[in-house]
């Protein structure tokens, strides 16, 4: 189980600890069941080509799973998400490695809830962000 | 090429909304879901856990909404379309309160906006739509708004 | 909903309703997602090639499903399944998808079956049928046999 | 590898034995729903619940075969972690589902909670068209949260 984060633990600058996912063919199948969503382009090569694709991809949806994946492994259980924002801007591939990253950009305090907002985004192994975001969470504060 | 692709009648369904679709949400689905990102989190899948957590039990990870899209209501345009291939654009998801098993959730799906670009795969449609996600006790647990790309 | 069948209405020999079944690739991944079984057999190209069966076939359980359907379609909601069994026979490959809603043009599967035998036992009213999942070559790739039990048209009223 | 070395030690042990812990399934309306959706069942006692109310049985029920989720791996859920190492060690690295039989009690009904239990019943060898094959039989029961069994399952495995 998560450790608990506290307010009082990050600055703007601190780094998330990074998640690390490989999603297998199976895990695409995995998803498509999970969240019905059974366009071929996810498991069927062929299918994926015929429309204009270089071959299968992994769901947009999938990857902002693992994003709050990232913020809830950070937070612990008394944490909350309050809002996360993910474009789809590049693709990913079956078997190739997703890197979930993301950085402190602005902590304050608002009524009684303490709040962190953070850049979070998907990275590929060329580096390049294929899904790229913002998240703002409430933490629970030592005080 | 493709002329104006954003015409008349296409503009004139933004702020179409769809029938409500009700989902009730069970244990099962959040387990598939978790055992799908491979988010090993006690919460989200070990009664005994969640029992003596900070909500009393079970809740839906805050990802989980995400696997509803497909289930809640589509935005059906009352015409086809130029385009048959799609692509999820992404999105923006607010929280508001947990979702346990046993909720049952009414969704509703509202046509904001359409935006045209040129990509690498040749002319795209933008469709932007806003879902509210309430609770049987019509509390509103989440909003969200997704961009489908069709081209 | 189907139409009620009573034990009078069958005899040796009479057929069961057949159900006919599409399998694609869609429906291969949805029996995944339904049934818990991911196994990459059923979905991967390459890993069905590396088990030595060319591509992805149907998953044997689904057309164990399949006979089921069958089963039930042709019973009603008054009839009961005491008894399934079925065997696998020969692979079958599914059809790809043309495009989210349709299938591409290919193989049609038949789920079929005939009435072997019909007696009463204490109260119950039992049929027996043989039944079997064809492919679009009228082979027999799941051979089966169902026991069931049906209610008598006589005891209505 | 070793070319099919017939009923190791290892599987000889296995026979009788039950397949780890019990399974643990539960029955959820949505998860029959997809079920039938899976197989193109449009049988409304599967997805109707007023239907399913005024036809009797109280509740949606499962198609013949299906008994949900498993919320607790075990049994009959786990015949290739249970069956693939040993199998392989024997010289029989290919596994094939080759039938299965079912005896169905009682129907089951969403809500229920179900544990399975499986046993193997027997392990055999036989001579194929290309060599030797191992055939595991399994049995498995199933009961509800009352007790009463509710289908029982005889399956087979061939390893080649």
């Amino acid at each position: 189980m998560p450790k608990q984060l506290y307010y009082e633990d990050v600055e703007v600058g601190t780094e998330l600890p990074l998640l690390i996912k490989k999603p297998t063919p199976q895990q695409l199948v995995k998803w498509a069941g999970a969240s019905d969503d059974y366009y071929e382009i996810h498991y069927d090569k062929d299918f994926a080509q015929s429309t204009g694709l270089p071959g299968t991809i992994v769901h947009g949806r999938l990857k902002s799973s693992f994003l709050v994946q990232l913020l809830t492994d950070w937070t612990g259980d008394g944490g909350t998400v309050k809002k996360i924002s993910v474009q789809h801007r590049g693709m990913d591939f079956p078997g190739e490695q997703i890197t979930c990253r993301g950085t402190v950009t602005k902590k304050y305090v608002e009524g009684d809830e303490h709040i962190v907002e953070c850049e979070i985004w998907t990275e590929n192994p060329k580096g390049e962000k294929t899904a790229p975001g913002s998240a703002i969470v409430a933490l629970p504060s030592r005080e | 090429m493709a002329e104006q692709v954003i015409t008349e009648e296409l503009r004139a369904c933004i702020g179409m909304q769809s029938e409500p679709t009700v989902i009730e949400i069970e244990k099962v689905m959040i387990k598939r879901f978790a055992e799908a990102i491979e988010d090993p989190n006690p919460l989200w899948q070990d009664e005994e856990y969640a029992r003596n957590a900070r909500y009393g039990g079970i809740v839906a990870p805050p990802g989980f909404l995400m696997t509803l899209m497909m289930r809640g209501p589509a935005m059906e345009l009352p015409f086809e379309l130029p385009f048959t291939r799609r692509l999820d654009g992404g999105g923006d998801w607010e929280y508001f309160k947990p979702i346990r098993p046993g909720d049952v959730l009414t969704v509703v799906t509202k046509l904001v906006d359409v935006r045209e670009r040129e990509g690498r795969m040749g002319t795209m449609v933008l469709l932007v739509s806003e879902t509210t996600w309430k609770n049987q006790r019509n509390e509103l647990v989440a909003k969200s708004c997704g961009t489908s790309i069709r081209y | 909903m189907p139409k009620q069948l009573y034990y009078e209405d069958v005899e040796v020999g009479t057929e069961v309703t057949p159900v006919v079944k599409i399998a694609t690739t869609q429906m291969l991944v949805r029996w995944a997602g339904a049934s818990g079984d991911f196994n990459p057999l059923h979905y991967e190209d390459t890993f069905a090639a590396n088990q030595g069966v060319g591509r992805p076939i149907v998953h044997g359980q689904l057309k164990r499903a399949w006979l089921g359907h069958l089963m039930t379609n042709w019973i009603g909601d008054g009839g009961f399944l005491k008894k399934l069994s079925c065997q696998f026979r020969a692979m079958d490959y599914p059809r790809k998808m043309k495009d989210i809603s349709e299938p591409a043009e290919g193989e049609t599967w038949w789920c079929k079956g005939r009435v072997t035998n019909k007696y009463i036992d204490g109260e119950q009213h039992v049929v027996e049928c043989e039944i079997w999942v064809e492919n679009g070559k009228g082979e027999k790739t799941t051979l089966g046999a169902a026991t069931v039990i049906l209610p008598c048209e006589a005891a209505k009223s | 590898m070793a070319e099919g070395q017939g009923i190791t030690d290892e599987l000889k042990a296995m026979i009788g034995t039950m397949i780890s812990e019990p399974g643990i399934l539960e029955v959820e309306r949505g998860a029959i729903r997809r079920y039938a959706d899976a197989i193109d069942d449009l049988n409304l006692l599967y997805r109707d619940v007023e239907y399913a109310k005024k036809s009797g049985y109280g509740e949606l029920i499962c198609p013949p075969g299906f008994f949900g989720w498993p919320i607790k791996e075990g049994g009959a859920m786990k015949t290739l972690d249970t069956f693939g190492g040993p199998l392989d060690r024997a010289g029989f690295p290919r596994i094939l589902d080759a039938g299965i039989e079912y005896e169905f009690f009682i129907p089951v009904r969403a809500g229920d909670i179900l544990t399975a239990y499986t046993r193997v019943a027997d392990i055999t060898e036989r001579a194929g068209r290309t060599g030797n094959m191992l055939i595991v039989t399994q049995e498995s029961t199933y009961l509800n949260q009352n007790g009463d069994i509710v289908a029982k399952a005889r399956s087979m495995l061939i390893g080649r």
